[in-house]
């Protein structure tokens, strides 16, 4: 790791086959993810850090593993199971599991864990009210090792919000430091790692690096593979990139896009890909002008370069999208969905709108430099139509401020769903007032198709609903669907095991490292 | 004593640009656009998750009762509860503060010795070869921007000649540091870890070396002009032709009266090597002082911006203010 | 004077002894020339930048991102496929004007500040001067971040941001000459001859308080320059697809390491040469004033 | 000793070229004073630079140095340090300047010891003491401590010469010591030389342009003009009947206070560009013909014996077609002006001020500086009055005083009857008011350059006062160029910029500007100060002039006594901030009344005839070694003064014509008679 040279890591004491050394962009804002600690990668340290109680399986698409979301199974829980009604889910916990402190893990634990999610008001608890989870009280203490869910209502979605949500902390430490004041330990939280997930944090630098070492007493399946990781803070990707060069990393989590292509012909590293559920996509506000006009936003739907945006900023690694519902989405559907790029029929549209040009701001993520390149691309050509973009990059909390303002006439958006339906799709998108729903779409029969799915079980039943959910939507765009860009993990060669996530939060467990 | 009345005096004056400051920043970040709180609450929260969030951080307060509060922790050392981690401010910046100080301190002070040594030399050799190639490799060195500096030594230090640790981190983790100050080199003299010492003066070669190829110039540039300005004076010249031996010309009569200006303009270099770590620290992963104070900023997490400005202030005031002390003891005909 | 070897050993034979002439002028002519060649280099390319580029400075080659140099494009193209030779004359507009403009602003604040707190002293010295404290006492990236946050990237609110940085250094730079020019003779000489007090700042104080101001002021350019491009840098200078160097750079910067020099290497040099312009004028300009004061 | 033969400096410079000396020749014998003299720029510092080796960059010499039988021009490194300091050392002209500002003086003076006496650090302060000592310095070990800028003028030159003898050179070179000194002053540290040469028996080559003052220590003394040596010889040959017409010119310059006047040369010593094959001085000189200017005079020995002198003096040399012969008379003067009539009791006050008090306050808080102590003055129309004291005894706070540039902190000042600055119980005029009202007082300044705005025109800064008076452009334009003719300038030095001037057209500058508003009163402070010899006689001239104007007052304020005598109708001698005697002119000089007045008139330069009937006054101490007693002010340094003096302040009291406040006046000529026989 001090010499920049690989070859001689056994002689210098450097790591061994044991330690894994991976580099992130940026350190985890926090330790808390009740109250706070959204961003990526503390999502990421979590999932590895945090006991959950049940997590998917491992499936193999392909010539890769990824990680199935038909199929969640208990990790740390004994069971977790509905009742019939699908209303009261009953967690059974394995007896004998202890926390990085000895104590063992109860029910009572879970119970505090939750109490404490609820009392944050932020993240885990926003979560939960998608399942009708909302007040303690729903959820009770059964005995020792049990605990039971009371949900308002039942929900198709109860197992992928949970496997989202249901950790667990040691709640006899975590009140020896609370205080008066400070009635959840807040204030300790934010500095010390929960333990008895996968792995125990060894030692975290703040800003600068974190040691896991591998949780022996895990009871469950799919034990950790490597003893010890490494992870260190690495914002310039350019850096990453040499560092994996020199092999002083093992796998590079922020390497641009551009670097991958090269790295893929360089010794000593592969690149890891995977198809991927991530969508990019514009988001226009149907309620702001000039895209409250359809025509304006059937414009800028044809006026996209969507195969020079593959290929320039995806050098050709992407799928083109044909609907708003992802590519691997059960239920997906391209049916009727018209969009090419076709600056005549951009034209036309516009035309049709009654207007000769318009003009517009396109809002990105400041920092982004895939959404910025994708702009640039979209600018260059809508220009051809007519649809004059001003390209304004926003830092986060200014972002997040017009996001809830809803004041964005146009935005970039790209991620991917944590639950793989479309069910959830039109409950965080597309119906009226879902938190990623910035184009402030609402239509009448998608929030009829959205109430009737949740009760709807049946398989192809939901398919047909969700295809006339894309027939809408393709008649509405509120969204113009550019593509959804391949995923790409550069890692030395001697990495195995890569378990391509389908939240796109890296399940550590997985990896391995040969000498 | 007269010194001790001087910096007391002058401890006094800073308490108004210090309250000013302070003034400042908090409004300054009130009124920026952007949400503290909607990064911390996930999708899915609701206005009223948002209104807890900010009742929890005091910012459903009215602004003077905010301001009382914040000006309330200030006095007792309490900066707060960070937004985006919800731990102490105070405890994370003093985990901060420690390095990017290393840098800084020991890039400035390898510049003044440097730029002392350098702009004697070539104001004793003025117009002459030496002279003007010094001269002009310092103006070369402030003309390319930190960051591509530091990139460039990143790829030829680090990837290409392999002779300097990866742009990553402090000190080599293996060495078992135990962090005290947070300063990597202080740290390991204060544990007496050998390898840690080498391991983190390793790490800091290439930063400090981007900073102080940045700061040379105009530091060498003073050091040039005061000692030519010394050399030219009737002064040195009558030292000179009263025949005292070069040593004595050189320790007695030119080396503390041309210091005498660099006190001033060291202080200055060094708030501009504190704004420039933002960069350097970007560029070699330092994860110091300034991109805590970046991220503070862009999250808008308002008490860690207030705290760094505060603390970035108050540096810089007592830099300068130890550089009037320095200049005062340099120059007798400073009255204090 | 400076030369203590003034007269040095000559053959016995020779009656006369020659010491070779100064070269403070010389030199110093030379950098004021070099630099001031630079700048007006970099000016003209700004000015005639259609003229030497055939592709406009945002215009995207939507079949060449990344193209090397050749026949189309003259210095290849970058991840946005956008032409870099262009790019890089356009953007000496940008930069050549924000950071003019930027300084000028900061020299025309600063030095009202400056001249308003040196001649009346007392407590509207002392309360201009806090409030420069204070200004400087910011952090100057913070400062420049938190200008750029409240009022954008826009290139007004750059111009003000680098000038509210710099500023206070020209405020207290004239303070200082101002009151060493306030106690010289000519000042009561001007109180005696009846004149007033805006005549005695602004035609006696001002002229000759900004002495220092000319020499500072090219350096200073450069230096807002190199600000300039950290602050895109940041992503908080200009914003795209506008042709600025330091975001050119910064954009750029990463493909260096995969052996694709032009997308930021020219920029860079771009960048360079016109900070070293006004560094070269700016020391050329100090040389002759310290010369003078000799 | 010291040999120079036929040393010639020309140094080149970017675009220029001097020749800075042509064919200098000079010697100084073991235990001789010489005195180099001549204006400024006439190469005296190049000769003292040229005997230590150090001249400037970019010089080209040529001839012989001759020291010792080395020559200094092509001694090498070794030898020239060898050379400096032990050799021959040099006083610097600016004393405060030519101490190193951060080292203490102390250890500037152990530096030269410990390097050419060999001694070691302890025995080195030891000497450093003793020599300090030697000099006059007054508690000489709290001064070894002291850093140069907590010393007096005075004393830094003490310090400089011990740090030049402390090299215990062979030749001592005093560049100008005494410039910038009072008279007391300077008296006493050219005695210091004739010590060094008289007891020490070390050669003095003594520089300067103020050949009065230097007169009476030299043994010979060498008159440099342009770079040349037009006259040498005995000092006190060449002082009484100068055989040069420019030593001639130069000692007629100088003011004596016998009351002979002032006679001025016009024009100004030329800048030459190489060695001149003509007579440099013949441009102004009154007896040249074609002679003069086709062929340079040779320097050839006086063969012929001065009127009134049996033998040709030894080595009396000069270089002249025309030498003169004679003492200086008055024949060659200029008529004395007009004395304009007595209008002190008729008519209204021109200025008057009325006990006033003037406090400079530090900027925090208490204390102060008491610079003015209830100085009461009234003025006519047509009046002049001078003004004379050390320095630092409040001359020119009395300046500014008058000129409203600072308020009284008590008593009153009124220029015409009005008030300019705010003043117990009365309301300050402001705005357009005052600055009318100021521009009817007109101040002349010291330093003729420093008071014009480096950045306007000439025309500029003369117009000023017109402009305050909102004249329009045209009638400025006529008023300044009948000012200009007045002061005999060309109408083409208007555009010009105040460093483009020399010294004398900047004062005549200065005096123009104070003209053009037709002032009620002109103020001079010290206007000739700061210029060359032959200058100062020129602006003299000039003033003399503007005094004589009858409706207008004048003040003059000078320093020097001699000055004044020839137009000044009364005279005011200023002590700590006190008027000590006043009167009129020549009663006041012929018989002062007050010890101080005395000691002023005894130190004043005096060529020629020794002084007829004033017996000098020496006073003890240094001004700034007193510290104000409750009593008399000048008691600390009086040798007369007496529990009274020590303990109760006297007012102004009448003798005669004029007034002195002093306790002993009616016993002050016998105590001075006892006082010279026992020295
Ligand atoms: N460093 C220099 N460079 C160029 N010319 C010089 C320099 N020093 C002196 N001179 C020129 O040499 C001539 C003689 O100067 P010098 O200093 O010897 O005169 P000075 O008689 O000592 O005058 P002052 O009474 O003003 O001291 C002057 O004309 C001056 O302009
Ligand atoms: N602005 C000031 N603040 C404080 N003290 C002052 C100020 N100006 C003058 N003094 C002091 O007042 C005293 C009288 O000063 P002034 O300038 O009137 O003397 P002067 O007689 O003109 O002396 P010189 O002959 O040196 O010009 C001096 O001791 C001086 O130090
Ligand atoms: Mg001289
Ligand atoms: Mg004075």
């Amino acid at each position: 790791a001090n010499s920049g040279s690989d070859s001689d890591d056994s002689t210098s004491g450097g790591p061994t086959a044991s330690t894994l050394r991976i580099a992130v962009s940026s350190y985890l804002s926090s330790w808390d993810q009740d109250f706070v600690g959204f961003d990526l990668t503390a999502l990421m340290m979590f999932k590895n850090v945090f006991p959950y109680m049940i997590d998917y399986g491992v499936t193999t698409a392909g010539d890769s593993q990824i990680l199935d979301t038909q199929n969640i199974t208990p990790t740390f829980a004994e069971s977790f199971e509905p009742d019939a009604e699908q209303k009261v889910w009953t967690l059974k916990l394995r007896r004998g599991v202890t926390f990085a402190s000895g104590n063992e893990m109860t029910a009572a634990d879970v119970k505090w864990s939750k109490d404490r999610a609820f009392a944050a008001q932020a993240n885990v608890a926003g979560i939960y009210r998608t399942i009708g989870l909302t007040e303690p009280d729903q959820v009770k203490v059964v005995d020792d090792h049990t605990v039971e869910f009371h949900q308002a209502f039942p929900s198709a979605l109860t197992r992928q919000i949970q496997a989202i949500s249901l950790y667990v902390f040691d709640s006899v430490e975590a009140k020896k430091h609370a205080t008066a004041d400070d009635p959840w330990a807040k204030e300790w939280f934010a500095k010390n790692a929960p333990t008895g997930g996968y792995y125990n944090v060894a030692r975290a630098t703040q800003g600068q690096e974190i040691e896991l070492t591998a949780n022996t007493g895990y009871p469950g399946p799919d034990a950790p593979r490597t003893p010890t990781i490494r992870i260190s803070v690495v914002p310039a990707a350019s850096n990453q990139r040499l560092q994996l060069q020199a092999g002083d990393i093992d796998i590079a989590l922020g390497v641009s896009q551009r670097d991958i292509e090269d790295l893929r012909s360089t010794d000593g590293v592969k690149v890891i890909s995977a198809a991927s559920n991530r969508q990019v996509a514009i988001q226009m506000s149907v309620t702001s002008a000039p895209f409250d006009n359809v025509d304006v936003r059937k414009a800028l739907a044809y006026a996209v370069p969507y195969e020079q945006i593959i290929n320039n900023v995806y050098g050709g690694d992407a799928r083109a999208a044909k609907s708003p519902v992802p590519l691997d989405m059960p239920g997906y559907d391209e049916s009727g969905y018209p969009f090419t790029h076709d600056v005549d029929r951009a034209r036309a549209a516009l035309t049709a709108a009654g207007r000769a040009s318009v003009e517009s701001e396109l809002v990105f993520e400041a920092d982004n430099e895939e959404q910025q390149r994708i702009a640039v691309q979209v600018q260059s050509e809508a220009a051809k139509a007519g649809i004059n973009l001003k390209l304004t990059p926003l830092d986060p909390a200014t972002l997040g401020e017009r996001r809830t303002r809803k004041n964005i006439p146009l935005q970039l958006t790209s991620g991917q769903l944590w639950v793989n339906d479309v069910e959830y799709m039109l409950a965080t998108s597309f119906v009226e007032g879902a938190n990623l729903n910035y184009s402030n779409y609402t239509n009448a029969e998608i929030e009829q198709i959205y109430e009737q799915s949740h009760t709807t079980v049946d398989e192809s039943a939901r398919n047909a609903l969700w295809q006339r959910v894309q027939q809408i939507l393709a008649a509405d765009v509120p969204w113009v669907v550019i593509c959804q860009p391949n995923f790409n993990l550069p890692v030395r060669e001697a990495v195995a095991g890569w378990v391509q996530p389908m939240d796109g939060l890296a399940r550590l467990r997985y990896l391995s490292r040969s000498a | 004593m007269r010194i001790l009345r001087f910096v007391v005096r002058r401890l006094l004056q800073l308490i108004p640009v210090l309250l000013g400051v302070v003034v400042l920043t908090f409004l300054i970040v009130r009124v920026l656009p952007g949400d503290p709180v909607r990064s911390i609450l996930g999708q899915n929260a609701s206005e009223a998750d948002a209104e807890a969030a900010r009742a929890r951080f005091g910012l459903d307060q009215p602004l003077w009762r905010q301001f009382l509060d914040y000006l309330g922790g200030l006095v007792t050392g309490d900066f707060g509860t960070s937004i985006q981690s919800g731990g102490s401010v105070g405890a994370e910046m003093a985990l901060r503060i420690g390095p990017t100080l290393e840098l800084v301190v020991i890039a400035v002070s390898i510049a003044l010795v440097v730029a002392t040594l350098l702009g004697v030399w070539s104001a004793r050799r003025a117009n002459s070869v030496g002279d003007h190639g010094v001269r002009l490799f310092a103006l070369v060195g402030n003309s390319i921007p930190e960051f591509w500096l530091g990139l460039v030594l990143v790829l030829v230090g680090y990837s290409m000649l392999g002779w300097f640790p990866a742009p990553s981190g402090r000190v080599d983790p293996d060495t078992n540091l135990t962090p005290l100050t947070g300063a990597g080199l202080v740290d390991a003299a204060l544990t007496g870890n050998g390898p840690a010492l080498a391991s983190a003066a390793a790490y800091l070669a290439l930063p400090v070396l981007t900073l102080v190829v940045g700061v040379m110039a105009p530091l060498l540039r003073s050091v040039r002009a005061s000692a030519l300005e010394v050399l030219n004076s009737e002064a040195y010249t009558a030292a000179a032709a009263h025949g005292l031996p070069q040593r004595t010309l050189l320790y007695g009569y030119l080396l503390r009266s041309t210091l005498l200006r660099l006190p001033a303009l060291a202080a200055l270099v060094f708030g501009t090597a504190i704004g420039s770590t933002v960069l350097v620290e970007y560029v070699f992963s330092w994860q110091g002082f300034g991109q805590w104070a970046l991220r503070g900023l862009l999250y808008r997490d308002y008490p860690v911006v207030q705290a760094s400005v505060v603390v970035i202030a108050l540096c810089y005031v007592l830099v300068f203010l130890i550089a009037d002390v320095v200049h005062a003891i340099l120059d007798p005909r400073v009255r204090i | 004077m400076a030369d203590l070897r003034g007269v040095g050993p000559g053959d016995a034979g020779a009656d006369a002894v020659i010491v070779t002439g100064s070269r403070d002028d010389r030199f110093s002519r030379i950098l004021i020339i070099t630099g001031a060649t630079l700048l007006a280099v970099v000016a003209l390319a700004a000015l005639a930048a259609p003229l030497l580029s055939s592709w406009g400075a945002t215009e995207v080659d939507p079949n060449a991102t990344l193209a090397a140099p050749a026949g189309a494009h003259l210095l290849g193209t970058d991840t946005n496929g956008m032409d870099v030779w262009s790019r890089v004359l356009h953007a000496a507009r940008l930069d050549l004007g924000i950071a003019v403009a930027a300084v000028a602003l900061a020299v025309v604040v600063g030095t009202l500040l400056g001249l308003v707190a040196g001649y009346r002293g007392g407590w509207i010295d002392d309360v201009l001067m806090r409030v420069v404290d204070i200004f400087q006492a910011f952090p100057t990236f913070i400062l420049a971040l938190a200008v750029a946050a409240l009022l954008g990237n826009g290139t007004v609110n750059l111009i003000i941001t680098i000038a509210a940085v710099n500023a206070p250094a020209y405020a207290r730079l004239v303070r200082a000459e101002v009151r060493t020019q306030r106690e010289l003779p000519f000042v009561d000489a001007a109180v005696t001859s009846g004149a007033s007090t805006t005549g005695i700042l602004w035609r006696h104080l001002l002229p000759n308080s900004l002495t220092p101001v000319r020499t500072i002021a090219p350096l200073n350019c450069g230096w807002a320059m190199l600000t300039l491009a950290g602050l895109s840098f940041l992503g908080l200078g200009v914003s795209i697809p506008e042709a600025e160097w330091g975001a050119m750079i910064s954009l750029g910067a990463p493909d260096v390491v995969g052996g694709r020099w032009w997308t930021s290497v020219p920029p860079g040099l771009a960048l360079f040469v016109s900070v070293l312009g006004f560094s070269l004028l700016g020391e050329g300009l100090q040389e002759r004033a310290n010369a003078k004061r000799r | 000793m010291l040999s120079i033969e036929n040393l010639s400096v020309v140094i080149h410079r970017a675009g220029r070229q001097v020749a800075a000396l042509s064919d200098v020749s000079l010697t100084v014998r073991p235990g001789e004073v010489v005195g180099l003299v001549g204006e400024s720029g006439g190469g005296k510092s190049m000769v003292a630079r040229a005997v230590v080796g150090l001249l400037p960059t970019g010089a080209h010499a040529s001839g012989r140095v001759r020291f010792d039988d080395a020559d200094v021009l092509r001694m090498d490194e070794a030898a020239l340090a060898a050379h400096r300091g032990r050799g021959a050392a040099i006083c610097f002209q600016n004393p405060r300047g030519a101490l190193s500002p951060t080292r203490t003086v102390g250890r500037q003076l152990t530096d030269r010891l410990v390097t050419h006496q060999d001694m070691s650090a302890e025995r080195a302060r030891e000497a450093a003491r003793e020599l300090f000592e030697a000099v006059g310095i007054r508690n000489p070990q709290r001064r070894l401590d002291a850093y140069p800028h907590e010393l007096s003028g005075g004393m830094a030159q003490r310090v400089m010469i011990s740090l030049a003898s402390g090299c215990a050179p062979g030749l001592l070179i005093a560049d100008e010591p005494t410039t910038g000194l009072d008279v007391t002053l300077t008296r006493e540290i050219l005695r210091q030389f004739r010590h060094a040469a008289d007891v020490d028996g070390r050669s003095v080559l003594l520089i300067s342009h103020d050949l009065a003052s230097i007169a009476e220590v030299c043994d010979r003394v060498v008159v440099l003009y342009a770079g040349t040596v037009v006259e040498s010889g005995p000092a006190d040959r060449v002082f009484r009947e100068p055989a040069h017409p420019y030593t001639r010119a130069l000692l007629r310059s100088v003011p004596d206070v016998g009351g002979r006047p002032v006679v001025a040369t016009p024009g100004a010593m030329p800048l030459l560009r190489e060695a001149p094959h003509q007579c440099p001085f013949a441009a102004r000189c009154p007896h040249a013909d074609d002679t003069c200017t086709t062929s340079r005079p040779l320097t050839t020995p006086m063969d012929t014996p001065a009127s009134g002198m049996d033998t040709p003096a030894a080595d009396w040399s000069l270089a002249c077609y025309h030498p003169q012969t004679g003492a200086i008379t008055t024949d060659e003067a200029a008529p004395t002006p007009t004395v304009a009539p007595d209008a002190t009791e008729s008519g209204s006050a021109v200025l008057e001020i009325e006990d006033a008090h003037v406090v400079y306050r530090s900027r925090f808080g208490s204390g102060g500086h008491h610079a003015l102590r209830g100085v009461s003055l009234r003025l006519g129309p047509g009046e002049t009055l001078g003004v004379v004291g050390e320095s630092g005894c409040g001359k020119s706070t009395l300046a500014k005083l008058i000129m409203g540039l600072v308020p009284p902190s008590a008593g009153t000042v009124a220029v015409a009857g009005q008030h300019l600055v705010r003043q117990p119980g009365r309301r300050a005029p402001r705005g357009r008011v005052l600055r009318r009202l100021r521009t009817r007082a007109q101040l002349v300044f010291q330093d003729p350059i420093g008071s014009l705005s480096p950045r306007r025109t000439v025309g500029d800064s003369i117009a000023e006062p017109l402009r305050a008076a909102g004249l329009p452009a045209a009638q400025r334009d006529a008023r300044v160029a009948a000012v200009l003719d007045r002061m005999e300038l060309d109408r083409s030095i208007l555009r010009r910029y105040p460093h483009e001037l020399s010294g004398g057209q900047a004062q005549r500058i200065g005096i123009a500007r104070a003209l053009v508003g037709e002032p009620d009163l002109i103020v001079f402070d010290e206007p000739t100060s700061a210029l060359d010899v032959t200058v100062q006689a020129q602006i003299l001239d000039v003033i003399a002039d503007v005094t004589a104007d009858n409706d207008r007052a004048s003040v003059f304020i000078s320093h020097d006594l001699a000055t004044v005598r020839g137009f000044a109708d009364r005279v005011a001698v200023l002590y700590l901030g006190r008027v000590v005697e006043e009167g009129p002119v020549d009663v006041v000089f012929d018989t002062p009344r007050h010890p101080y007045t005395r000691a002023l008139l005894a130190s004043a330069p005096r060529l020629g005839t020794p002084p007829a009937s004033v017996a000098g006054v020496e006073l003890v101490k240094d001004l700034e070694e007193t510290d104000a007693a409750t009593g008399c002010a000048l008691a600390a340094r009086c040798p007369f003064a007496t529990d009274t003096c020590r303990s109760e302040p006297q007012d102004l009291q009448s003798y005669g014509a004029s007034r002195a406040a002093c306790w002993r006046v009616p016993e002050l000529p016998a105590l001075i008679g006892k006082q010279a026989d026992t020295p």
